[in-house]
């Protein structure tokens, strides 16, 4: 029979701009399996979206609307971490729904006592902090100034960055949170530029204050070398800033991973005419991917045991499907083989808390786009 | 043909009509002078001619030409000029601007007439730069009054002009009033220092409940025996 | 003490920026007189008033009343020492009824503190009875019947006027202020409030400090007159002693009040 | 007139009915707790606004610090704070904030000391100089060592209800000190001044981790009733589960607002009310007519925070998270305001009303600017010209513009509101 | 000495810079307040429309291929303004006139331009999306960097050009609103208005002619503001709504209804956050030799954290007001 699963982001709001990405990428995977015979024996996957502005009331009410009115089988999202949070506590989990985020990378995600209904397709930030950190040390950057957007994002994020780049032997000469949304942060900047490093980490997003501050401190002047986290990764970075000015500019993100998988998206995102490097793009796809293969092995369009069989088709042992092989994965699970699921976004292997190991890119901005450098060890 | 006549005014505040059936007419020769207890519909009765509330029968015309329900603003530019009872300065706004709203119409220089309300009022001088708002009560009456002659209007409606006045201005005021008057000017004023304005009124009219009591000179009305004990005080 | 004298004003001088509206005045004001109080536009009557009121506090000087210093106390501290007053240019509260303007008056109503509102309905309600009668009772004399429970923002200029004495009839009070409040009130009705005043003085023992520009009130009624010009006392006396002075007609009356054409 | 009331509240009703219908009762039941919270916010700002013509812009600090209170009070206790040496520490800033309370005072009193004007000023500014440098030279490292010892210093483990009250009690206390600072102020001037005042509030909690745990939200927060996973547990079904569970909670709340309708009411009707009108009439008559009026339009301050407070917790709790940022100027104070004035200010049940009816709005514009403007890309594709590029995310914008259209309907139809405060007349 | 030039650039160039944003946002809202006395909430919106309304203007020049020396977008801002004018007119037929026709009280036409605020946010949305836009994709932003002429100085004095625009059109829309509400006819005739209508229209003042007037005057101002701000940072659909609040802290702060004010009120917030949380350690460095030994200037010295910046503009918004409680200039109220 038809099953609809719901999309629960801030679609309005900080990340207003990311969001249209996010959900081209699981509304990809939806159309990718309707394309190829649907699920459980003919019937069609649907998604439903709704708005939780990046905040907890409104992820708890949007989360409410898809579970209780729309009663969908399975959440992706939220994104903000804060929404996901309070989506899952007033909704999903007393709902016994499975959520699945593609985009929130909080570490308070990893605690949240969730009798495992929560999964992310995106590590967590504490992970992109310690790999960050690494980063920067093996490039020889030893002092830094850090600015963060406050809230549990960037806050998450800085906070793990500290700890590492500082234990590394890096010294962070000034530390501060900055609000998001504001039209003008030089009053930052120049608190950040006085620590007397010439060296700028900014984490945030780069549809707001993650633009702002870095178009303001390029016309400063008092900064030589950016480095960003994965919320900058977005072409708004280049509006309205020249981008000759930022090459060079380091930014860390959660991999699109080498390996086949990743390029298999790539190139259906391209024939389906998305942008395959959206941030959060492949992670989403991922993440309504999977759902629909657990579905599909759960047998029914029941929450009950979802959980369970997300957790067997994304890990091994069993055979490897890749992003797009919905036909062939259908198959297995009718002989029911186990399979194992290897995302755009990694290999998508949750450990007990729902988190996955993920990887870490580097990239690096060259004549006004973002270049992929690789994977950071 | 009369400088103003309304006939069979009938008017109100949205509510059951104040005004039922009021006559008054006025040359451009004459001094009217309105009287009538609280609340009888004196004040009503002069809103109604400028369009500050909405006339529901009757007609008014001015210089033969019917100007009911009139927008205020159109009234002015005909030669029609009016100092309400209440709220009658711009109290934000200093003494001198005041006048010079008085006069928004005009468009020529407007010195003599400035001079010429000085000249009535001298205290007025030493106050031309302060808010009207921080004036005397009866300092303020002074200015609501030469706001009005600001327009050099042909009709000049007072409501109330000497309340608040100390007894000498509210001689001056109504020696002024019978001047403005001799140079042409009609004028229809409400008081109720009824019998000093009677005495120099050549119409008066008694209203009560909205309606008109008693019509005459003033000399006549201020002869009659009824209208002295229960409108004039005895 | 029991003195005689209920309100003294003490070289009171009022500055507003440059201008001085009262300066250095002092006067007494008899217990139990009608003492009036007049001087041309601009004297400094109101000024006065307000400050003896409390609305603001004098630049410099002192006022006693019943023999404690008031100075710079809050008018709602001066009306529960029974010091009422009316305002010249009516201060009305628009919004609600005239039954209503006067009702809120009385202090004393158990119904303005919310545990006695809430717990105490019975006590609350027999009061609120008691005011209500009392208002009427105000409302018919001053022939506001009629539109007892019109706005009081609808009313005429003159009813206005004649709410804001109401409210002095509201409550027993040792002195009433009152600034111009015949401005605007038919002459027939005046006789009455007249009457009225008189009563309340003889009767009740009120003590009325009243400014007027109507001579022939002020005749009536006041004595004392105090006469203040330029923010200054410049007289003191019965009205007749008043009249006989040539500098004070010259100042204020300004010969007979007759307009001839 | 109580026509007026009975075809307001029916539609109400119906309205409920029909998106029981639409949307399932689980849903719905969640849409009555919050809007029921909602209309006791906009109740206390009725007093404020209605009642006492008090121009409050700052409601969303009152519900921040109701929201911390319930968190703080019913959040189970953190014993590494406990045992750690935080709370001495804690103690020697109370100790620094009182010696620089003592400075302060001082200053304040120097004059009697014959330091009296530029040089007073000085002294004064001075002294809270001090006074701050004082408080923060032990206030910082304590903060910095909580967060890093212990996280934050976690809840005290007390019944949730008891938050609830707590949340009125500290939002009474905040007020009686933001009145006590700003009322001298007049209209607009007021209104912009307990702006700044909220904004400062949510800056202050938002960044005070070690004791808010700022933007790393706190929960779960519990519950004054059973929560869904108890009667999942005693075997019902979800949805079942659901309804009962928010049923419990929906019931409480409606006794709270009843309760505080009951009292308000009877004050308004009273000679309080007639009282407070007179104040905002006009305060200048009101105060030679013998009335108090600083101190009684404090009162009306306290009691309208007290109730935002309330409304504050109660808000929390439900959500069963606390998340400073998710407190905007525009949800939180903005659209009470609409609540209020839609309702019609000055009348009690107005803002019962406006309150359930508003945000019930706000919540279905969503789904209803979804639908409509899904089916306007629809038919714009079925004409060939090509479905809205983002149609997911733009239609989710209009709701927005839903909400403002609603707004600016119902003002047009009903300019003092749909139950405008009516002028009792005494007889 | 390059200390004190950072000092210059951050603390006095960034308060100006925020200043100027702040008045020319804050001078519309004062005006709209002190005629027609309410606080028309919608006037953030208003500027981020007339932003757009610019960009697209610019848009449309830059296709042609003409090229200017100043920023096409501050080039075309006349004519933005013309239709933002229209704009402001309409929104005022549809939904403040009929509210004013019924008397409404001014929180009710306040909580009326609330809605209006939402809806212009949803079109902007509706037609643009969410995206970032800049004025500068077709040219460059030209930033100027003055040397200064003492050895051992390599800092230059920096700022951009459309901040340099930013001010001086601040300026000269402030004088001039100035000068059309005190002295000429028209404008004295609109302080009447909102003075006392009733009395306004006796004297012959043709009050719905002033309301136009006004609204034109205000569409006009926040087009001009918005674009200005658009071109410092950049076009985003929440532009100016997330500095409404200041721009009416500044308003009230200067005091409601006075041109001048919204200038004073501006600068005293800009000044407030960038020195706020300007870090002084940078300017006692030079002295770093002259301090006793003891003394260990550390690496940042602010008065608070920049966390609370905002709450610091509030803060002086709040003591301003004790002290005077209708700003700065003394102003209007409700
Ligand atoms: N708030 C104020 N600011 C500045 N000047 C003021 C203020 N109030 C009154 N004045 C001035 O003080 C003087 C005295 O005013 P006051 O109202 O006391 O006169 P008055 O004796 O009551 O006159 P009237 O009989 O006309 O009421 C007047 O010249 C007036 O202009
Ligand atoms: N704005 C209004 N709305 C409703 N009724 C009003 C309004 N203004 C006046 N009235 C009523 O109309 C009647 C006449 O008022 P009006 O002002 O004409 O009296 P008046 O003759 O001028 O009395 P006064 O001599 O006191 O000025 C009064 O009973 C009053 O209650
Ligand atoms: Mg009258
Ligand atoms: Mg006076």
């Amino acid at each position: 029979q038809d099953a609809t699963i719901g999309f629960l982001g801030g679609l309005t709001g900080p990340i207003e701009s990311m969001a249209p990405g996010i959900v081209a990428g699981a509304q990809m995977a939806v159309d990718q399996v309707n394309a190829q015979g649907g699920l459980l024996d003919g019937g069609t996957l649907s998604m439903i979206t709704a708005d939780s502005a990046c905040d907890a009331t409104g992820g708890a009410n949007a989360a409410d609307r898809l579970i209780n009115s729309d009663n969908v089988t399975a959440i992706v999202g939220g994104l903000c971490t804060g929404e996901t949070v309070g989506g899952a506590q007033s909704a999903g989990i007393p709902g016994g729904v499975v959520m699945v985020s593609p985009a929130s990378t909080a570490p308070s995600l990893t605690t949240l006592d969730d009798n495992d209904l929560v999964f992310r397709t995106t590590p967590s930030d504490a992970f992109q902090g310690t790999k960050m950190a690494d980063l920067l040390l093996a490039k020889g950057i030893n002092d830094v100034a850090l600015t963060y957007v406050n809230n549990d994002y960037g806050a998450g994020f800085a906070n793990a960055f500290v700890t590492a780049y500082e234990a590394g032997g890096g010294s962070v000469m000034a530390n501060l949170a900055h609000e998001d949304l504001k039209a003008d942060y030089r009053a930052e900047l120049g608190t950040l530029a006085s620590s007397g490093s010439m060296n700028l980490v900014v984490l945030a997003y780069a549809s707001s204050s993650g633009q702002t501050l870095l178009r303001q401190a390029l016309e400063s002047g008092n900064f030589e070398t950016y480095v960003g986290g994965d919320g900058m990764v977005g072409d708004d970075l280049f509006t309205g800033v020249d981008a000759s000015a930022l090459e060079g500019m380091i930014v860390t993100r959660a991999g699109a991973y080498e390996g086949q998988s990743a390029d298999v998206f790539g190139q259906l995102a391209g024939e389906a005419g998305i942008d395959a490097g959206a941030i959060y793009a492949p992670q989403a796809y991922d993440a309504a991917f999977m759902l629909a293969l657990a579905i599909e092995k759960n047998g029914s369009t029941d929450r009950a045991g979802l959980s369970a069989a997300l957790r067997e088709i994304s890990t091994a042992p069993g055979e490897t499907i890749l992003p797009g092989e919905w036909e062939k994965a259908k198959e297995l699970i009718a002989a029911g083989q186990d399979i194992d699921y290897e995302g755009a976004g990694g290999n998508m292997d949750f450990d007990e808390a729902g988190d996955i190991e993920g990887v870490i890119v580097e990239l690096v901005i060259q004549d006004g786009a973002f270049v992929e450098i690789g994977v950071i060890e | 043909m009369s400088l103003i006549a309304l006939d069979k005014l009938v008017a109100g505040y949205g509510g059951a009509p104040i005004l039922n059936g009021v006559d008054i007419a006025i040359e451009a020769s004459d001094i009217g002078v309105i009287v009538g207890p609280n609340g009888a519909g004196k004040s009503t009765t002069l809103k109604a001619i400028f369009g500050l509330l909405t006339v529901t029968g009757g007609s008014v015309t001015f210089a033969g030409q019917d100007i009911t329900n009139f927008e205020a603003d159109r009234l002015v530019p005909l030669g029609l000029s009016f100092v309400p009872q209440e709220h009658n300065v711009f109290t934000s706004m200093t003494v001198h601007e005041n006048f010079e709203m008085g006069a928004f119409i005009r468009r020529d220089d407007l010195s003599d007439s400035l001079d010429m309300v000085y000249e009535m009022f001298p205290d007025l001088k030493a106050k031309r730069r302060q808010p009207a708002g921080e004036l005397s009560g009866g300092q303020r009456q002074m200015v609501a009054m030469g706001r009005a002659l600001m327009s050099r209007p042909k009709l000049l409606m007072l409501d109330e002009p000497s309340a608040g006045l100390s007894p000498r201005y509210m001689m001056e005021i109504f020696e002024q009033v019978v001047k403005i008057n001799a140079a042409g000017v009609g004028i229809l004023m409400v008081e109720q220092n009824a019998r000093q304005a009677l005495a120099f009124a050549t119409k008066g009219f008694v209203l009560a409940n909205g309606q008109n009591r008693f019509t005459g000179t003033g000399q006549e009305l201020l002869d009659d025996p009824e209208v002295a004990r229960s409108f004039l005080g005895g | 003490m029991a003195s005689d004298t209920v309100i003294e004003v003490r070289n009171v001088s009022k500055r507003f920026g440059g201008l001085t509206a009262v300066s250095n005045c002092s006067l007494e004001v008899a217990r139990g007189s009608i003492t009036g109080l007049i001087g041309p536009n601009g004297a400094g009557k109101s000024t006065l008033f307000n400050m003896v009121a409390g609305n603001f506090p004098p630049t410099s000087g002192a006022i006693i009343f019943d023999g404690e210093d008031i100075t710079g106390l809050k008018p709602h501290e001066l009306f529960r020492l029974g010091m009422l007053r009316t305002f010249q240019i009516a201060h009305e509260f628009s919004q609600m009824t005239a039954l209503e303007n006067l009702m809120m008056v009385p202090g004393d109503q158990p119904g303005e503190n919310l545990a006695a509102l809430w717990f105490q309905p019975g006590k609350v309600a027999a009061r609120e009875a008691e005011v209500r009668r009392k208002a009427l009772d105000v409302i018919d004399f001053l022939k506001l019947g009629h539109v007892r429970n019109e706005l009081a923002g609808n009313l005429s200029g003159g009813q206005k006027k004649l709410l804001e004495l109401g409210r002095t009839m509201m409550v027993d009070a040792k002195v009433v202020l009152l600034d111009e409040v015949a401005a605007g009130v038919n002459k027939t009705l005046l006789n009455d409030l007249a009457a009225n005043i008189e009563r309340m003085n003889s009767e009740l023992g009120y003590t009325f400090f009243v400014i007027e520009h109507d001579m022939d009130l002020i005749a009536r009624l006041c004595d004392p007159v105090i006469v203040m010009a330029q923010g200054e006392v410049i007289a003191k006396g019965t009205m007749e002693q008043l009249r006989a002075n040539p500098m004070i007609v010259e100042a204020y009356f300004g010969g007979p009040v007759e307009v001839a054409r | 007139m109580t026509m007026r009331y009975i075809t307001v509240f029916a539609a109400l009703v119906a309205l409920i009915v029909g998106v029981a219908m639409t949307m399932g009762s689980a849903f719905t039941m969640r849409l009555l707790v919050e809007a029921s919270a909602y209309a006791l916010i906009a109740m206390g700002l009725n007093i404020q606004w209605g009642f006492g013509g008090l121009f409050n812009f700052g409601i969303l600090g009152m519900l921040m610090v109701g929201g911390f209170a319930v968190t703080f009070v019913s959040y189970p206790v953190n014993h590494a704070f406990w045992q750690s040496a935080g709370p001495l520490m804690l103690g020697q800033v109370v100790l620094g904030a009182a010696i620089g309370a003592v400075l302060i005072w001082f200053a304040h009193r120097v004059q009697r000391f014959g330091v009296t004007g530029a040089a007073r000023g000085a002294v004064i500014v001075v002294a809270w100089f001090i006074a701050y440098v004082i408080f923060r030279s032990q206030m910082d490292p304590a903060a910095n060592y909580i967060t890093s010892t212990s996280g934050w210093v976690g809840g005290l483990g007390l019944p949730v209800l008891l938050g609830w009250a707590f949340g009125g009690v500290l939002a009474g206390l905040i007020g009686y000190l933001v009145g006590k600072v700003s009322l001298g102020l007049r209209a607009d001037y007021l209104a912009i001044a307990t702006i700044g005042i909220a904004e400062i509030l949510r800056a202050v909690i938002k960044n005070l981790e070690w004791l808010t745990r700022g933007t790393l939200t706190v929960s779960p927060i519990s519950w004054p009733v059973p929560n869904p996973q108890f009667y999942q547990a005693n075997g019902a079904d979800i949805t079942t589960s659901f309804i009962l569970a928010r049923g419990g909670f929906l019931a409480v709340v409606a006794v709270v607002v009843l309760i505080a309708l009951f009292l308000i009411h009877r004050a308004y009707v009273g000679p309080w009310g007639r009282m407070m009108r007179a104040i905002r009439d006009n305060y200048i008559a009101a105060g030679s007519m013998g009335k108090d009026v600083t101190g009684r339009q404090l009162e009306i301050f306290v009691f309208g925070s007290v109730l935002m407070g309330i409304g504050g917790a109660i808000l929390v709790s439900f959500v069963g998270i606390y998340d400073p940022s998710s407190f905007q100027p525009i949800n939180h104070t903005f659209i009470i305001w609409v609540m209020l004035i839609v309702g019609g200010a000055g009348n009690n049940f107005g803002a019962l009303f406006g309150g359930l009816f508003i945000y019930m709005v706000w919540m279905l514009s969503e789904p209803l600017a979804q639908s409509l403007f899904t089916t306007l890309s629809g038919w714009s594709a079925s004409q060939g010209w090509g479905a809205i590029p983002d149609i997911e995310t733009r239609a989710v914008q209009m709701r927005v513009f839903v909400m403002g259209l609603i707004v600016a309907i119902s003002l047009r139809f009903a300019p003092r509101g749909l139950l405008p405060e009516f002028i009792k007349r005494n007889d | 000495m390059n200390d004190f030039i950072f000092f210059f650039n951050q603390a006095i160039i960034g308060g100006v810079v925020l200043g100027s944003v702040y008045a020319l946002g804050a001078v519309g809202v004062t005006l709209i307040f002190g005629i027609l006395r309410f606080a028309h909430f919608a006037h953030g919106d208003m500027m981020t429309m007339g932003a757009f309304i610019a960009f697209v203007l610019a848009g449309a020049v830059a296709a042609m291929g003409i090229a200017f020396p100043l920023p096409t977008g501050f080039i075309v801002v006349p004519f933005a303004m013309v239709i933002a004018a229209v704009f402001a007119l309409g929104i005022d037929k549809g939904f403040y006139a009929p509210l004013r026709a019924h008397g409404a009280k001014p929180v009710t036409l306040l909580i009326a331009s609330i809605g209006v605020t939402m809806m212009i946010q949803g079109l902007i949305r509706l037609i643009f999306g969410v995206g970032t836009y800049s004025f500068f994709e077709t040219q460059p932003k030209k930033l100027i960097r003055i040397d200064l002429p003492f050895e051992g100085v390599t800092r230059p004095i920096s700022f951009s050009e459309p901040q340099l625009l930013l001010v001086l059109s601040t300026i000269v829309a402030v004088v001039a609103l100035h000068y059309f509400l005190t002295r000429s006819r028209l404008g004295k005739g609109m302080r009447a208005m909102a003075d006392n209508p009733d009395l306004a229209k006796v004297s012959g003042i043709n009050t719905r002619l002033v309301v136009r007037v006004t609204w034109v005057i205000a569409g006009a101002l926040a087009c001009l503001a918005g674009t200005m701000l658009a071109l410092d940072v950049s076009l985003k659909p929440d532009l100016a709504f997330n500095i409404v609040l200041p721009i009416f802290a500044a308003a009230i702060l200067g005091g409601l209804g006075h041109a001048y004010g919204a200038i004073a009120g501006g600068f005293v917030l800009g000044f407030a956050e960038t020195l706020a949380v300007f870090n002084w350690a940078v300017v006692l460095r030079p002295f770093r030799d002259a301090l006793p030994e003891w003394i260990e200037i550390p690496n940042t010295l602010s008065l608070v954290q920049s966390e609370y910046k905002l709450t610091v503009a509030f803060v002086i918004l709040v003591v301003v007001l004790l002290v005077r409680p209708t700003g700065i200039f003394k102003g209007a109220s409700t």
